[in-house]
C-alpha cells in the first residue's frame, strides 16, 4: 500500500514537471501532453544504433529509472509513509545516486557514438564536483539528527528547518543535486549546444521515454531528499503530512527546472574549479558551524 | 502534395493490428517536433514562427517526426538531409517550406509557401497525416546512394588483398573484414579506422549509419574494437578479424597463446603485441599522454552552430585539437552554365542575368541578410548604369539596413542561447526578432524598451560572463576582420566583447532608424538598357560585403563578390585549436558566421 | 546460522581465488588492479561473515572492513597515479613492457 | 534463516559471476563494469548478512571508484586492450593453479574449522552505526585516524606522481642515458 502511495506520488510529481518542462519549450500549459508524448514516444520506432554495447545501451535508462525509484524508496512523505525507513536511510540516497553516474556512463558508452561517450566521460569528470557536494552536506544534516535513519532527520527539524539551521549546506545540495540530476544549467552531458544531446541524443521511442521518465524521476527524488534534508520534510501546519512533503517536493523540483532556464550552461571547467575551491571549503566549513552548533546550542 | 493525407511509405511504420494504434496515431499527430534544415536560424530570418504553428522544435533527428525543409538546399545538404531522414525514427514526415524536393529525398509529404499562415495551415496537414497515415500495411525502406558506402574485403594480415566478395585470404587463409572502401589505407601511420563495424550493418534497421548528423562515422579506436570483440566472443575465428588494426607494421604473426604461457618474457620473440609499439605513433596531448584522438563531425545541422555549417574537430577528449569549418550552403557556383571561380576571392561568371534576376538572386542565396545584399546588388548596378544617388531613396534603404542589422543580431543572439542552453535568450530574442523583422519605424520605436532591457538582462544574468570572457579571443596578427567582429576585437576580442558590440549597434541602430526615414526594400530604379561597371560595399550585419560587377545592355555579365564571412571562416582553425570542446564551438559561434555568405 | 557463515566463507574464497588469478595473469597494470580488489572483496566476505556470526559484539571487526575499503581506495589512487605516470613516459602500463623494472 | 542462506548464497554467486567476467571480457569497460556489479553484489551480501552499514558504503564507494576504473581502463588499453589478436594475459597456467589453490586451502579451512556457536541476532542497523560509530571514536581511532592521513597522503602522492614532469628535456636525458 505504503509502495503504492509513494510510486503514486513519484509519478504523479514527474507529470507535474513533465507539463511545466513542456510549457517551458512550447509556451503552452497542457495537461494532457506527456501523456501523448508518453504515447507518441511508443508509437515510434526504437532505433538501435550501428554497433551497440547492447547491454549498456538498454540498461542504461532502466538503470537510471531504478536508481531514482530506490532513491525515492528511502525517503518518507509522512512519518509512516515511506517504504523503508532504512537505519542508514541518508547514506543509501548517496549509495543510490552514485549510481545515476554509472548509468550516464553506460548510456555515454552504450550507443557507440561520439556525442553520447564524450557526454558520459564529461559526467565521470565532474564527479568530485557534484559527488563530494552531496556527500558532505548530508553528513553535516546526519550530524544534527545524530542518526542516519530519514524519519529522525526530518524529526530533529520539528523546531528549526534545516535551511535555517545550516543554510551553507542548503545551497551547496541544492546546487549539487542540480548538478547530478544534469539539468540546466549543469546539463553537460546531454548539452545540446555542444553535443547535440550527448548522452540521450541516440536513444529513441521507448528507450527515450524511459530516459525522459528516469530523468524527471530524478528531479523528484533530488527534491524530495532536499526537502527531506533542509526543509523540515512533512512539518508544516494544517495540512496533513503528506501534502506538506508533496508541496515542498514540487515547489523545489519546479525551481530546479525554472532556474536552468534563465542561465547559460556553466563551463565545465569553471564548474569543476568552483567545486575544489569553492565547494568543498564551503561544505567544510558547514560542517564545522554545524558542529559547534551543535555542541554549543543544548 | 498528397491528397489523402498519409505519410509516404519510407516514413511510415509497419502497421500491427492494435487497438491502441489509433490512440497513437493521434498521440504522435500532437507531438510533432520537427527538425529544421538548414537551421532554425533561417526560419526565423524567413519570418517563420515554428513554436506558433504548433510545431516543437526538435535539436536531433533522434528526437523529431518531422523533416521541415525550409528553402531551398544546396547539392551538399540534400545528402546530409537525407542522412538526418535515415536517423528520424519513423513514423515520420517530410514538410518542405518554400522550396524544392531534395533530390536524395522521396517526395515530400507536405508542402507550403514561405508565410507563416501557409505553415500554420500546412503543419494543420500534417497532423491530420499523422492521425490517418503514420501506420501502413508496407512500408519501405528509404534508401538512397548516399547511405550507401561499397563494402570492400581486404585480408587484415595483408593489406594488399583486396577482394569484393567475402571471403578468405589467397595468401594466409584468414577470413576478410569487411570496409568501406575509400576509407583509411592501412598504411598510415595512424588515423582514426572506421572499418571495423562495418559488417554489423544488417544486424540492424536502416537507420544506424551514422554517428548522428553526418554520414561519417567517427568512432574512436579502442571504442569500436571493443564492441566488437564482444560481438566474436562467441565464434572462435572472429579472433583473427580483431588482428586486423591498420598499424600495418605490428607484427602480428603469432597469436598462438600458448606462447605466452611460460612467463612470456621473451616477447620480443613470440607474437606479444607491444603496447608500447601502439602508442609510440599516436599524438601526444597537451597532458603529455599519447592518446587516440577523435575527429567528430559537427554539423551541417547541429543545435549549436549555423544550419549548413560544418566544423570538423578532432577531439583529444574534451579537447579540441584541430579544426576546420566549411559551408555546404555558401554561395557556389550554382547553376547557371559554366562559371569558374577566377580567383579565390570568389568571383563568379555567370551567364547573362537580367539585373532584376540577379538581386533576386543574390537576395535569396543569403537568406540570413536578403536586404543587405539586395541592396548591395541594387548599389553596383546603379552605379554601373551611372546612377546618381537619389537622397530620399538612400535613406528609407539605410533604414531597411539597419532594422535587419537589428534583426539580424537578435537572430545571432537566439542562436547563441540554443548554444548556450539559455533557453530565455533564445526565445526572447527570436520573438524580438519575428517583430523587428518587417516592423514600421513606429514599431520599432515601440519595441524600443524591450530591445534595451535585453542588454541589461543579458548584463545581470550570472555565470554569463564567466562563460563568454576569454573564449574565441582572435589572433592578434588576424587580419580580414570586418563588421562586429572587427570593431570588437579593439575590445578584447572575445566572445563577451562580440556579445557586447553586437548589443551596442543594435542600440546605435534604433537611433538611426528614429532619426532616419521609413525602411523600405530596395528596389532597383530603372536602368534602362545601360552598360558599364559598378561597385559597391555595404555593411551588412556581419561585416563588409563588397560587390563588383560589369552590366551589358541592362544585363549583368560577370560579377564579383566579396563578403565578410569568407574571411571569417578562416579564423575557426585558429580559434578552436586547443580549446574545450564547449569553448571552441562558442567561438565558432561568436563569430556569427553565416555558411550562406562564405564563398567557395 | 552455521549454514549461511559457511556459504559466506565459500564465497569469500572463490572471489579471493579469481581475485589471485587475475592478479597474477593480468599483464595490465589497470587489470591487476582490478584482480587485487576482487581479492580485498573476498577478504572483506570473510571478515563481515566473521563479525556477523562469530563476534557481533566486537565492531573492531566493521572497523576492520572499513579499513580495507580505505585499503582498496588508497590502491587505486597509487595505482593509478604510478600508471599515469608510467604511462607518460613508455606509453604503456603492460607488465610484459615492464623490463626496467627487472631486479 | 534459509531466507538469510538463500539471499547470500545468490548475492554471493552474482559476486563470483560478474567477478569472472571481469577477465573473460574483452571490454575495458565492461570489465571495470562487471568488477563494480560484483563489488555491488558484495555489498548486498553485506546487506544479507544485516550489515547494512557496511553494505551500502560498499554500493556507494565502488559506483564512483569502478566508474574511475573504467576511464582509466579506456585510457590507457587503448586499442590493443586485449584485442588485435593480442593476449592481455600471461602465465595462464601458473596463475590458475595459484587461484585454485588459494581458494581450495581457503574453502577447505572454511569447511573443516570448527566454527562453534554461532550468533543468532545481532543489533538492528541503526543500533550497529551507533556503536560502530563509538568504536570509530572511541578505542579504534588511532587506526581510523591513520586511515585518513594515508588516504591523504595518498592522493598528495598520486597526484605528485601523475602531473607531468615540467621539466621535459632533462628527463629525455636520463631516459635516453638509461
Amino acid at each position: 500500500m505504503t509502495v503504492a502511495i509513494v510510486l503514486l506520488a513519484l509519478l504523479g510529481s514527474a507529470w507535474l514537471l513533465a507539463v511545466i518542462e513542456g510549457w517551458m519549450t512550447t509556451g503552452r500549459l497542457s495537461p494532457a501532453a506527456p501523456l501523448y508524448s508518453g504515447l507518441a514516444h511508443l508509437g515510434r520506432e526504437s532505433i538501435v544504433p550501428r554497433s551497440p554495447d547492447r547491454v549498456f545501451f538498454e540498461a542504461a535508462p532502466v538503470l537510471l529509472l531504478v536508481v531514482a525509484v530506490l532513491g525515492m524508496a528511502v525517503l518518507p512523505l509522512a512519518p509512516d509513509l515511506i517504504i523503508a525507513d532504512l537505519g542508514t536511510g541518508a547514506l543509501f540516497i548517496n549509495a543510490a545516486l552514485a549510481y545515476v553516474l554509472v548509468a550516464v556512463i553506460m548510456a555515454g558508452w552504450g550507443p557507440d557514438g561520439a556525442y553520447a561517450m564524450i557526454g558520459g566521460w564529461r559526467f565521470l569528470g565532474q564527479l568530485i564536483a557534484y559527488s563530494m557536494l552531496i556527500v558532505m552536506p548530508i553528513t553535516a544534516v546526519a550530524m544534527r539528527a545524530e542518526s542516519l535513519v530519514n524519519t529522525a532527520i526530518v524529526s530533529s527539524q520539528a523546531g528549526l528547518w534545516n535551511i535555517v539551521y545550516q543554510p551553507l549546506g542548503f545551497v551547496l545540495f541544492f546546487i549539487a543535486a542540480m548538478a547530478l540530476a544534469f539539468r540546466a544549467p549543469f546539463d553537460l552531458p546531454t548539452a545540446e549546444g555542444d553535443l547535440g544531446g550527448g548522452v540521450d541524443a541516440e536513444y529513441t521511442g521507448v528507450r527515450l521515454a524511459v530516459l525522459r521518465l528516469a530523468r524527471l524521476t530524478l528531479v523528484v527524488t533530488l527534491a524530495s531528499a532536499t526537502t527531506v534534508f533542509y526543509l523540515g520534510g512533512w512539518h508544516g501546519p494544517l495540512f496533513p503530512p503528506w501534502a506538506w512533503s508533496l508541496v515542498k517536493t514540487l515547489a523545489v523540483a519546479v525551481s530546479m527546472l525554472l532556474v536552468g532556464r534563465y542561465l547559460p550552461r556553466i563551463r565545465e571547467a569553471d564548474l569543476m574549479r568552483w567545486c575544489w575551491i569553492l565547494g568543498i571549503p564551503l561544505a567544510l566549513v558547514n560542517i564545522i558551524i554545524v558542529g559547534l552548533l551543535i555542541l554549543v546550542v543544548p | 502534395m498528397s491528397s489523402d493525407l498519409t505519410i509516404n511509405s519510407t516514413g511510415a511504420r509497419q502497421k500491427r493490428p492494435s487497438l491502441l494504434q489509433k490512440l497513437v496515431s493521434r498521440a504522435l499527430a500532437r507531438n510533432l517536433s520537427c527538425l529544421i534544415v538548414p537551421g532554425p536560424e533561417v526560419a526565423l530570418a524567413h519570418g517563420l514562427d515554428i513554436r506558433a504553428a504548433g510545431l516543437r522544435i526538435s535539436t536531433t533527428p533522434r528526437d523529431a517526426s518531422v523533416l521541415m525543409i525550409v528553402g531551398d538546399i544546396s547539392e551538399k545538404m540534400c545528402d546530409a538531409v537525407a542522412v538526418l531522414y535515415a536517423q528520424m525514427p519513423r513514423p515520420r514526415a517530410i514538410l518542405l517550406v518554400g522550396g524544392q524536393t531534395p533530390s536524395t529525398l522521396p517526395g515530400a509529404d507536405i508542402s507550403s509557401g514561405l508565410s507563416q499562415d501557409q505553415l500554420t495551415e500546412a503543419v494543420g496537414r500534417l497532423e491530420r497525416a499523422f492521425a490517418d497515415g503514420a501506420f501502413v500495411d508496407s512500408p519501405e525502406e528509404f534508401d538512397s546512394s548516399v547511405l550507401h558506402a561499397r563494402i570492400e574485403y581486404v585480408c587484415p594480415m595483408h593489406p594488399e588483398v583486396v577482394e569484393d566478395e567475402p571471403g578468405s585470404c589467397p595468401k594466409c587463409g584468414m577470413d576478410l573484414v569487411a570496409r568501406e572502401a575509400g576509407e583509411s589505407t592501412p598504411d598510415h601511420e595512424h588515423h582514426h579506422d572506421h572499418e571495423h563495424h562495418r559488417h554489423e550493418h544488417e544486424h540492424y534497421h536502416d537507420q544506424e549509419q551514422q554517428s548522428h548528423h553526418d554520414h561519417e562515422h567517427h568512432h574512436d579506436h579502442q571504442h569500436h574494437h571493443d564492441h566488437k570483440h564482444q560481438h566474436g566472443e562467441s565464434d572462435d575465428h572472429s579472433e583473427h578479424e580483431h588482428s586486423g588494426h591498420d598499424h600495418g607494421e605490428h607484427d602480428h604473426s603469432g597469436h598462438d597463446h600458448e606462447e605466452h604461457d611460460h612467463g612470456g618474457h621473451d616477447h620480443g620473440a613470440s607474437g606479444f603485441m607491444s603496447m608500447i609499439e601502439v602508442t609510440k605513433d599516436l599524438p601526444r596531448s597537451a597532458d603529455g599522454l599519447q592518446m587516440d584522438w577523435l575527429e567528430v563531425p559537427f554539423g551541417p545541422v547541429f543545435p549549436g552552430l549555423p544550419g549548413g555549417l560544418k566544423l570538423t574537430l578532432t577531439l583529444d577528449g574534451d579537447g579540441v585539437t584541430e579544426g576546420q569549418a566549411t559551408s555546404l550552403v555558401g554561395m557556389a557556383t550554382e547553376g547557371e552554365g559554366s562559371e569558374e571561380s577566377q580567383e579565390s576571392e570568389g568571383s563568379q561568371e555567370s551567364e547573362e542575368m537580367d539585373a532584376d534576376t540577379f538581386i533576386e538572386h543574390l537576395a535569396s542565396a543569403i537568406p540570413l541578410a536578403p536586404v543587405s545584399y539586395r541592396l548591395l546588388a541594387c548599389l553596383a548596378i546603379e552605379q554601373a548604369a551611372g546612377l546618381s544617388d537619389d537622397q530620399a531613396t538612400t535613406q528609407a534603404r539605410n533604414s531597411a539596413l539597419e532594422r535587419e542589422r537589428i534583426a539580424s543580431h537578435l537572430g545571432w543572439l537566439a542562436q547563441s542561447g540554443r548554444q548556450l542552453g539559455f533557453a530565455w535568450l533564445t526565445q526572447r530574442a527570436s520573438t524580438l526578432q519575428l517583430k523587428v523583422r518587417d516592423a514600421g519605424r513606429d514599431r520599432i520605436a515601440e519595441l524600443e524598451p524591450e530591445l534595451r532591457t535585453l542588454g541589461t538582462r543579458l548584463e545581470r544574468t550570472p555565470l554569463l560572463k564567466s562563460r563568454l570572457k576569454g573564449i574565441g579571443v582572435l589572433p592578434v596578427d588576424s587580419s580580414d576582420l570586418r563588421g562586429p567582429v572587427a570593431r570588437a576585437a579593439e575590445d578584447g576580442g572575445d566572445a563577451w566583447a562580440r556579445l557586447w558590440q553586437r548589443l551596442d549597434e543594435i542600440a546605435a541602430s534604433l537611433e538611426l532608424l528614429k532619426s532616419g526615414e521609413e525602411p523600405e526594400l530596395p528596389v532597383l530604379r530603372d536602368i534602362g538598357n545601360a552598360s558599364g561597371t559598378g561597385k559597391a560595399t555595404v555593411d551588412t550585419p556581419r561585416g563588409e560585403a563588397r560587390l563588383s560587377l560589369k552590366l551589358e545592355h541592362g544585363k549583368v555579365k560577370s560579377y564579383k563578390l566579396d563578403t565578410a564571412c569568407s574571411h571569417h571562416i578562416d579564423l575557426v582553425p585558429k580559434l578552436v585549436e586547443g580549446q574545450e570542446l564547449g569553448d571552441a564551438l562558442l567561438a565558432v559561434g561568436s563569430l556569427d558566421l553565416s555558411p550562406w555568405e562564405v564563398i567557395s | 546460522m552455521t549454514v549461511v557463515l559457511i556459504v559466506a566463507l565459500l564465497t569469500g574464497a572463490i572471489l579471493f581465488g579469481i581475485g589471485v588469478y587475475g592478479a597474477l595473469s593480468q599483464t595490465n597494470l589497470v587489470m591487476i588492479m582490478m584482480g587485487v580488489e576482487v581479492m580485498l572483496a573476498g577478504a572483506m566476505v570473510n571478515l563481515v561473515a566473521f563479525w556477523r556470526f562469530l563476534h557481533p559484539e566486537a565492531y573492531s571487526g566493521q572497523m576492520f572492513v572499513l579499513v580495507v575499503m580505505t585499503v582498496m581506495a588508497l590502491e587505486m589512487a597509487v595505482g593509478f597515479g604510478v600508471a599515469i605516470a608510467r604511462f607518460r613516459a613508455k606509453g604503456s602500463v603492460e607488465m610484459e613492457e615492464a623490463e626496467d623494472l627487472k631486479g | 534463516m534459509y531466507a538469510q542462506a538463500f539471499f547470500v548464497a545468490v548475492f554471493g554467486l552474482a559476486a563470483i559471476g560478474f567477478g569472472v567476467v571481469v577477465f573473460r571480457t574483452s571490454s575495458m569497460v565492461r570489465s571495470a563494469l562487471a568488477l563494480l556489479f560484483s563489488q555491488t553484489a558484495v555489498g548486498c551480501m553485506f546487506l544479507a548478512m544485516q550489515t547494512e552499514f557496511l553494505g551500502v558504503l560498499q554500493i556507494m564507494m565502488m559506483a564512483t571508484e569502478m566508474s574511475i576504473m573504467a576511464i582509466f581502463m579506456v585510457m590507457f588499453m587503448m586499442d590493443p586492450g586485449g584485442l588485435g589478436g593480442m593476449d592481455m594475459s600471461h602465465q595462464k597456467r601458473f596463475s590458475i593453479g595459484a587461484g585454485v589453490s588459494a581458494a581450495v586451502v581457503a574453502i577447505a579451512v572454511a569447511l573443516l574449522s570448527d566454527w562453534g556457536p554461532v550468533a543468532e541476532q545481532v543489533p538492528d542497523a541503526e543500533a550497529q552505526t551507533r556503536a560502530l560509530g563509538m568504536e570509530l571514536l572511541g578505542r579504534s581511532m588511532m587506526i581510523f585516524e591513520t586511515a585518513g592521513i594515508t588516504i591523504l597522503t595518498a592522493m598528495i602522492a598520486a597526484t605528485a606522481v601523475a602531473i607531468p614532469v615540467k621539466n621535459l628535456a632533462s628527463k629525455d636525458n636520463k631516459e635516453a642515458s638509461e
